[in-house]
């Protein structure tokens, strides 16, 4: 089995006086794509917010590779290579296109140099060929779904260890969907970046993770591999409803 | 009841819509897709009087909506949800909805300062309604949660509340059902055809197939500023040029 | 014609002035989106440390870093202590609150160094110029070229280095630049620190000119953040010909039409340019109706 | 209409309570002389916040509206000999017509960029002031204003103004809360929380926020009015910039989101002078200077603490305080997920 | 608050405390004139308790500052009045503050004594009943100066002057003297107080062919004007204010201050004053003990705060103890009465109570004042 990469125990989290993570555990290991299911308002995205720093958790403890790194800033964190692709896009508006990739390799854009990064923006611009295309254009002015190919694209420049994306394919075209889906997977083969994904088409997100997590009302209910919570009646009730068969 | 005559949009050098025409039959729900980028929002847009057309004119009921600004669009039975959310934080969830009924109210600043008997049945009978279309999208039981505290599910619900709360004939979706697990897809399909059923003509935009091929009586494809087809749900589905564009090859696969 | 020129020379040296107080509201406002109305202050503090440790006995320019380090400084201390806490506040109270941080710089500054203005000597010897019968003092030259270097480093360290990418996105949005590994608060701490400096620069470049006094940061706040605003905020250039029109604006209205009505030509001035351009000379960089 | 924001008359009736009992706690005059200029900077406050906090501006020169009242009635009572009564309406309409031309050429500009055009409409109002000597005497200001009567009674500083200010304060709130409690209100804080969202639902924002700048404008030429009747001369000093940042304070510090805000504002920042003075009259070391520094103090410190403003924060204070509400909140919000 | 009692106790038996109300502009932009008048007043008050107090009775001055603003002159004023009781009040220094200050004596009667130059606070004189003031008006500065050039032959002059309140009245002042003594104002223009740069305007006056310029403003400006006109090189006659009646403005303008000339009042060099003149040893004995007490020269608003306060002790000596027992004392006993600004002279037609001759002219040699004797 492989190591233990991320870790996460009894976490409690809380926006005033409104609780939104009860005691939450789970375990990411070394290469592995893992998947966070639940409903809207479930606590999902505040999971990955507190991972990656965003937020404090008032109890609990987050592990990074056996480190503790609960309650660090974010950018200790990024420097841990754990990149966070937020939820809503977060792109820098009345940035460029171009700005906005160059800003995702920030934290290593010295020690890698100017060439390597060029380099990497080439792959990413064939990847996403809309982006080479509108590289000038103010990030804000474009489509919904170019945005997030854009907060997509500036993850992946930021060369991640450990991913965390929120819903990535919100707003996809079914193609680019299907496409970034196979990217999160290339990037896990070819790469070993470890994967925690959010995501509400829950099928095709079983289909690439390895384990899954079920999150209610910000305690876990469920886990286990992913095949195993596919065919598992109670989420396929409960996310897919039931004329799923 | 809506007309688009050769309608294009450009921004800088950018042109977002290029030379589209169609029409609208009243109590249709019709369907608008297309890769990401493809102009769906930038048509919403000009239909909403949010920007006008760079050329051709826009239609409604005979009025030429060109020349509208946003506020007149709405009187004359436009109204919209955005994919971006636009929803009002700092409201409760009710306040949101009774903005809907706005336009057919008519309480102006001073008979808002003394507050006369019909400001009163004004305001009740709008917060009737607003209250009315909450119970209808299901968010009846938030109505005094700040709209800002809601989650993402919700907010597209109360959009679709307040939107209808405008009492439109032509309703305006945009991705409404972006960030929804499947469930909550299939219970906002059922909304949008008891909207329909009421007689309220639909326009949606949507990446979620399986939601646009059961209820759309008619589909429309755009592809980078362009429409590359028109046609019921089936015809649409086995477009060559729509499957290179837009839904991929395995499309019926999954579907099937 | 000599009139004329005159007018042209003391536009523009006023003008500088304006300038250089415009770039300390750039620097902090395209790191932090806060409009700083302590950036007067900076200034002020410039001018009166110089004269506090020439008087001293301090050598001149010894005195002159000491001064604009220590001013810097006290920029870092503003954002740390002040900036930094008031993290909920939107945009407005943030002013109300730098307006605070300015009152009471302003009351200790009179604590200390009471009411009456002081003299600091120039930088050079200051023999004026005559240039076509317009007269010119070096140390107006020196406030202009130091106002072209300044603008000059700022442009190429906002618009053309990432860190200056950095400062931006953090402005857009704080917490998607810290997800990039981007420290917003020691950026923002940078952005202050730089901006007193900056102001204290332009206190220091003055201070020969027009008299240092405890008060003298209001006026020049109005103006640089007049200056800042014609220009289109954000932009370092935009700042610096915002300066020179208010400058030029103003001393060509009193030579020409009226001393009096100065200022409300000026500011009308403003208003006009504001209707044609609404986000400024240079603009600030929007996205308009886009992303909706 | 539960879930719907409503004026908390209680409150309302409460706080007139308190107005009305002031003078009669109240040991010395100063503090009647200080409530009455809280009176009158209440009207200006409560115009502004509602520009701010419901529409969204910011002014930078809401004093010049107030100076212009001022002189309106200052001119036309001493120097035409019109009846303070008649010249009221003057200086209602002439802020008015002021904030409509200035609304249509502001129109376009939004941000800070409207902020600058209410700083330059400020400092223009100030210089004219000053200048147009045959009209306003200038800098060293204009005198002999008359006091007011009202039924054969003089209205003069003390008591009978406070009382009459403060009547007077009291209307407008209830004007001010029906408004924000309206359907005009309601759009109004759509506009603040997204524009374009607000025009699909077939707000026009322009005219709102129009009518909304004017309705300021107004109330700034009534303060403008009172002000003037309750001081022998006025000079255009008050009417600078310092004024209408003190009005910003006050909007900011009471929290710009309320009605209650702009009025605690108002009042906070009058309490504050008077505890900073009356420290200043027993501590010898506290001058004048060292007020200011004591001022600047608190007004850090208030925006650091209480962000949102008083208001706003007070009234979290007190629902945090009853524990049913909360539970109820949280259980909403589960229903919610 | 218990004031009242003080006010009326008067008449019968001697009270514990003479209470004086004094309201100055310490802080704002009126300071440079407030703050020395803020001191003198400070120092007298320490003297006259010294020396045992009025009859026995000690004074008490309650302070205030109106922050150069009406709102606070307003809010001061009332308090003084109603909250402390005081027999009178002195001050303001800014001409608005004082007008501001006379509406409320008026309205309740208390006898007030401004150090402001508009001439509008004692006129019209039947509308200023409880109102004097101590400082020459600008009236008589004008009127001083007009004789100088006239007698130096100058006859086309520039005005420049600050904007504020003191500016604009000397300029109104200028005016309106200006046909009496055949002079001819061929520009006037005017400055921001915290103004950089003074050239255009001093450009403009050149070139409307002024022989001098009257400059009337408070340091640092008319600084920053000396020295924009040795700059432009200009011809010009540099004529001051009692504004600039100070050490500080040649401080500031060093050499550039040679040759201005001022009208001031005797207060800014009394050992210049001949010892025959009445006025000396008043201003000798005032002049040292405030230079001693604060380090700094009392200047011409000193002189003014010395005179508000002198008055009222005056008063109070002779036995006027109530507000309208003051008010009579002024109004009729004050004959030849010698302060540190002039020789007074109140009387129910003139509440100001000077003549041009409390001023002299001065002029700057080498770094210092010299008086003029022309
Ligand atoms: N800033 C906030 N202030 C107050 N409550 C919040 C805030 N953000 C989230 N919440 C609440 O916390 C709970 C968890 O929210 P979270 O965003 O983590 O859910 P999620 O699982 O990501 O849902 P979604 O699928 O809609 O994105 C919800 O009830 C939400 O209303
Ligand atoms: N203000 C603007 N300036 C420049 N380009 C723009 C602007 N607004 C839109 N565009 C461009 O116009 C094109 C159409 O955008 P639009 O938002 O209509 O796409 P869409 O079909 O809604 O896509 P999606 O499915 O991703 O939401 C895009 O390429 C976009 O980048
Ligand atoms: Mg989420
Ligand atoms: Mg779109």
């Amino acid at each position: 089995m492989a190591q233990c990469i991320l870790q996460v125990e009894n976490l409690h989290v809380s926006y005033g006086p409104i609780r939104a993570l009860k005691g939450i555990s789970l375990t990411v290991r070394e290469r592995e794509i893992v998947a966070l299911l639940g409903a809207n308002g479930a606590g999902k995205t505040t999971l990955l917010k507190t991972i990656s720093g965003l937020l404090v958790p008032h109890q609990g403890k987050i592990l990074f590779k056996g480190e503790d790194i609960t309650g660090q800033d974010p950018t200790f964190i990024v420097q841990r290579k754990v990149i966070h692709v937020p939820e809503h896009r977060q792109v820098f508006g009345t940035l460029t296109v171009l700005d906005n990739l160059y800003l995702g390799a920030y934290h290593h854009y010295r020690s890698t140099g100017k060439e390597q990064i060029e380099q990497d923006l080439e792959k990413v611009f064939n990847l996403f060929p809309i982006l080479k295309e509108r590289k000038q254009q103010l990030a804000g002015t474009l489509s919904g779904g170019q945005q997030q190919m854009l907060a997509i694209a500036r993850g992946v420049m930021a060369k991640p260890d450990v991913l965390l994306l929120d819903e990535p394919t919100l707003g996809l075209a079914p193609i680019v969907a299907k496409e970034v889906l196979e990217l999160i997977q290339e990037l896990n083969r070819s790469f070993g970046t470890t994967v925690l994904l959010i995501e509400q088409n829950i099928v095709a997100s079983l289909k690439i993770a390895h384990r899954g997590y079920v999150i209610a009302q910000g305690e876990i209910v469920k886990e286990g591999e992913a095949q195993a919570l596919l065919d598992d009646d109670e989420v396929k009730e409960a996310y897919l409803g039931h004329a799923v068969q | 009841m809506l007309r688009v005559e050769h309608v294009t949009k450009s921004f800088g050098g950018v042109v977002a819509n290029k030379d589209i025409s169609f029409t609208f039959e009243e109590g249709q729900i019709v369907g608008l897709i297309g890769p990401n980028g493809a102009g769906k929002s930038t048509l919403f847009n000009m239909i909403s009087a949010i920007f006008p057309p760079t050329e051709g004119n826009i239609f409604f009921k005979d009025h030429q909506l060109n020349d509208l600004s946003t506020h007149e669009i709405v009187r004359l039975g436009i109204s919209r949800t955005f994919q971006n959310l636009q929803v009002f934080k700092n409201m409760t969830v009710v306040e949101n909805v009774m903005l809907g009924q706005h336009i057919h109210s008519k309480t102006g600043l001073l008979s808002a300062a003394f507050r006369w008997p019909s400001v009163r049945r004004e305001d009740e009978r709008a917060y009737e309604k607003a209250m009315g279309c909450l119970a209808f999208v299901g968010l009846d039981h938030l109505y005094k949660v700040k709209a800002g505290n809601l989650a993402l599910g919700n907010l597209r619900l109360l959009e679709l509340a307040r939107a209808l709360a405008t009492e439109p004939q032509l309703l305006l979706l945009d991705e409404i059902a972006a960030g929804l697990n499947q469930k909550e897809t299939r219970d906002m399909r059922e909304l949008i055809k008891k909207i329909r059923d009421s007689g309220v003509s639909v326009f949606v935009v949507e990446h979620d197939m399986d939601l646009v091929m059961t209820i759309c009586d008619k589909v429309i494809v755009l592809d980078q500023g362009e429409k590359i087809a028109e046609g019921t749900p089936k015809e649409i589905q086995n477009h060559p040029r729509v499957i290179e564009a837009y839904l991929g090859a395995e499309m019926e696969e999954e579907a099937g | 014609m000599g009139d004329f020129l005159q007018f042209f020379v003391s536009g523009l040296s006023i003008g500088s002035v304006y300038a250089i107080v415009a770039l300390g509201f750039v620097t902090i406002y395209s790191v932090t989106k806060v409009i700083n109305l302590a950036q007067g202050e900076f200034v002020m503090l410039g001018g009166m440390l110089m004269f506090t440790f020439v008087s001293a006995g301090l050598p001149y320019w010894l005195s002159f870093f000491a001064a604009l380090v220590i001013a810097a400084f006290f920029g870092k201390l503003m954002e740390g202590t002040v900036i930094r806490r008031a993290k909920g506040a939107d945009p407005v109270s943030l002013i109300i609150l730098t307006l605070g941080v300015a009152i009471f710089i302003r009351g200790i500054a009179s604590m200390i160094w009471g009411k009456n203005p002081v003299r600091v000597e120039p930088f050079t010897s200051n023999q004026p110029y005559n240039i076509f019968g317009a007269s010119i003092t070096p140390q107006s030259i020196w406030v202009m070229l130091l106002m072209l270097f300044i603008v000059a480093a700022l442009y190429f360290l906002i618009e053309r280095t990432l860190l200056g990418k950095a400062f931006q996105a953090c402005a857009v949005n704080p917490t998607a630049a810290s997800l990039m590994g981007i420290n917003p608060k020691q950026m923002s701490s940078f952005s202050f620190t730089l901006s007193a400096g900056l102001g204290a620069l332009a206190g220091l470049a003055i201070a020969p000119i027009m008299f240092p006094s405890y008060d003298m940061g209001i006026m020049l706040g109005v103006k640089g953040f007049s200056a800042a605003i014609l220009g289109g905020l954000g932009s370092a250039p935009g700042a610096v010909l915002g300066g020179l029109v208010i400058g030029l604006v103003e001393a060509f209205s009193a030579g020409y039409i009226s001393s009096g009505l100065k200022d409300a030509i000026a500011f009308t001035f403003v208003l006009l340019i504001l209707l044609i351009r609404p986000y400024g000379i240079m603009g600030e960089r929007s996205v308009g109706k886009g992303g909706l | 209409m539960d879930g719907v924001h409503q004026t908390n008359w209680i409150g309302f009736v409460v706080f007139a309570a308190i107005v009305l009992v002031f003078p009669l706690i109240a040991t010395q005059s100063f503090y009647i002389t200080q409530a009455t200029f809280a009176g009158i900077y209440t009207i200006v406050a409560i115009g502004l916040g509602m520009l701010m906090g419901y529409a969204g501006q910011i002014s930078l020169g809401q004093a010049a509206f107030y100076g212009v009242g001022a002189y309106s009635t200052a001119i036309l009572t001493v120097t035409f000999g019109l009846s303070p009564w008649l010249s009221l309406l003057f200086s209602l309409a002439v802020p008015a017509l002021l904030a409509w031309i200035l609304g249509h050429t502001m129109a376009r500009l939004s941000g800070y960029y409207l902020a600058m055009a209410t700083l330059a409409f400020g400092i223009i109002v100030y210089v004219v002031l000053v200048e147009w000597r045959s009209l306003t005497f200038g800098a060293s200001g204009f005198y002999g204003i008359p006091t007011l009567e009202l039924f054969g009674l003089r209205l003069t500083p003390g008591i009978p103004y406070y009382y009459f200010v403060w009547i007077i304060t009291l209307l407008i709130m209830s004007l001010s809360f029906n408004i924000v409690h309206s359907r005009v209100g309601r759009a109004l804080r759509s506009i603040h929380d997204s524009e374009v969202a607000a025009s699909v639902m077939g707000v026009d924002t322009g005219k709102y926020k129009m009518q909304i700048f004017i309705l300021s404008a107004v109330y700034a030429g009534l303060a403008g009015w009172l002000f003037a009747h309750m001081s022998y001369s006025i000079s255009p000093g008050s009417f600078a910039l310092n004024a209408s940042i003190l009005f910003l304070t006050m909007v900011v510090l009471g929290g710009s989101t309320s009605v209650w805000g702009a009025v605690i504002g108002a009042i906070l920042i009058t309490v504050i002078t008077v505890i900073v003075h009356a420290l200043g009259l027993r501590y010898a070391f506290i001058t004048s200077d060292f007020e200011h520094v004591l001022f600047g103090l608190i007004l850090m410190l208030v925006i650091i603490f209480m962000p949102r403003g008083l208001f706003p924060t007070l009234v979290d204070w007190i629902t945090a305080q009853r524990p049913k509400e909360r539970e109820e909140q949280q259980k909403q919000r589960e229903e919610s997920a | 608050g218990n004031g009242g009692e003080q006010a009326q106790a008067g008449e019968q038996e001697a009270p514990a405390v003479y209470k004086i109300g004094a309201i100055y502009s310490k802080t704002g932009p009126n300071s440079p004139l407030g703050e020395p008048e803020w001191n003198a007043t400070v120092l007298l008050e320490e003297m006259i308790n010294a020396e045992g107090g009025i009859n026995g009775v000690p004074i008490k001055v309650i302070l205030a500052d109106d922050e150069s603003t009406q709102e606070k002159a307003t809010q001061e004023m009332n308090r003084l009045i109603h909250d402390e009781g005081v027999l009178a009040v002195l001050g303001s220094s800014g001409s608005g503050e004082s007008l501001a200050m006379k509406g409320i004596a008026m309205q309740n009667e208390v006898p007030m004594i401004s150090a402001a130059a508009s001439v509008r606070i004692v006129e019209p004189v039947e509308e200023s009943y409880w109102v004097f003031k101590t400082p020459q008006s600008d009236r008589h500065a004008a009127e001083r100066i007009y004789v100088y050039l006239n007698d130096t032959g100058i006859s086309k002059v520039g005005i420049l002057h600050d904007s504020n309140a003191f500016g604009e009245s000397g300029r109104e002042q200028l005016e309106l003297f200006a046909p009496e003594y055949g002079i001819e104002i061929v520009a006037i223009e005017q400055y921001n107080t915290n103004d950089p740069d003074m050239k255009s305007q001093l450009t403009r006056i050149n070139s409307a062919g002024a022989e001098a310029v009257i400059v009337w403003g408070t340091n640092p400006a008319p600084a920053v004007i000396a020295r924009n006109m040795k700059e432009l090189g200009l011809d010009l006659k540099y004529i001051g204010s009692h504004g600039i009646a100070n050490q500080r403005f040649i401080e500031l303008a060093q050499d550039a201050a040679e040759g201005v000339v001022i009208p001031t009042g005797r207060m800014l060099f009394p050992e210049q004053i001949p010892d025959d003149d009445p006025q000396k040893e008043v201003l000798m004995n005032f002049y040292n003990a405030y230079v001693e007490r604060f380090g700094s020269e009392p200047t011409n608003f000193g002189a003014y705060g010395h005179d508000n306060f002198m008055l009222i002790v005056e008063a109070l000596r002779n036995g006027a103890t109530t507000r309208a027992d003051i008010r009579d004392y002024l109004e009729h006993n004050n004959h030849d009465w010698v302060g540190a600004t002039g020789i007074f002279n109140f009387s129910p037609e003139d509440h100001n109570g000077l003549t041009p001759d409390s001023l002299v002219m001065a002029v700057v040699e080498n770094g210092e004042w010299r008086l003029l004797d022309h």
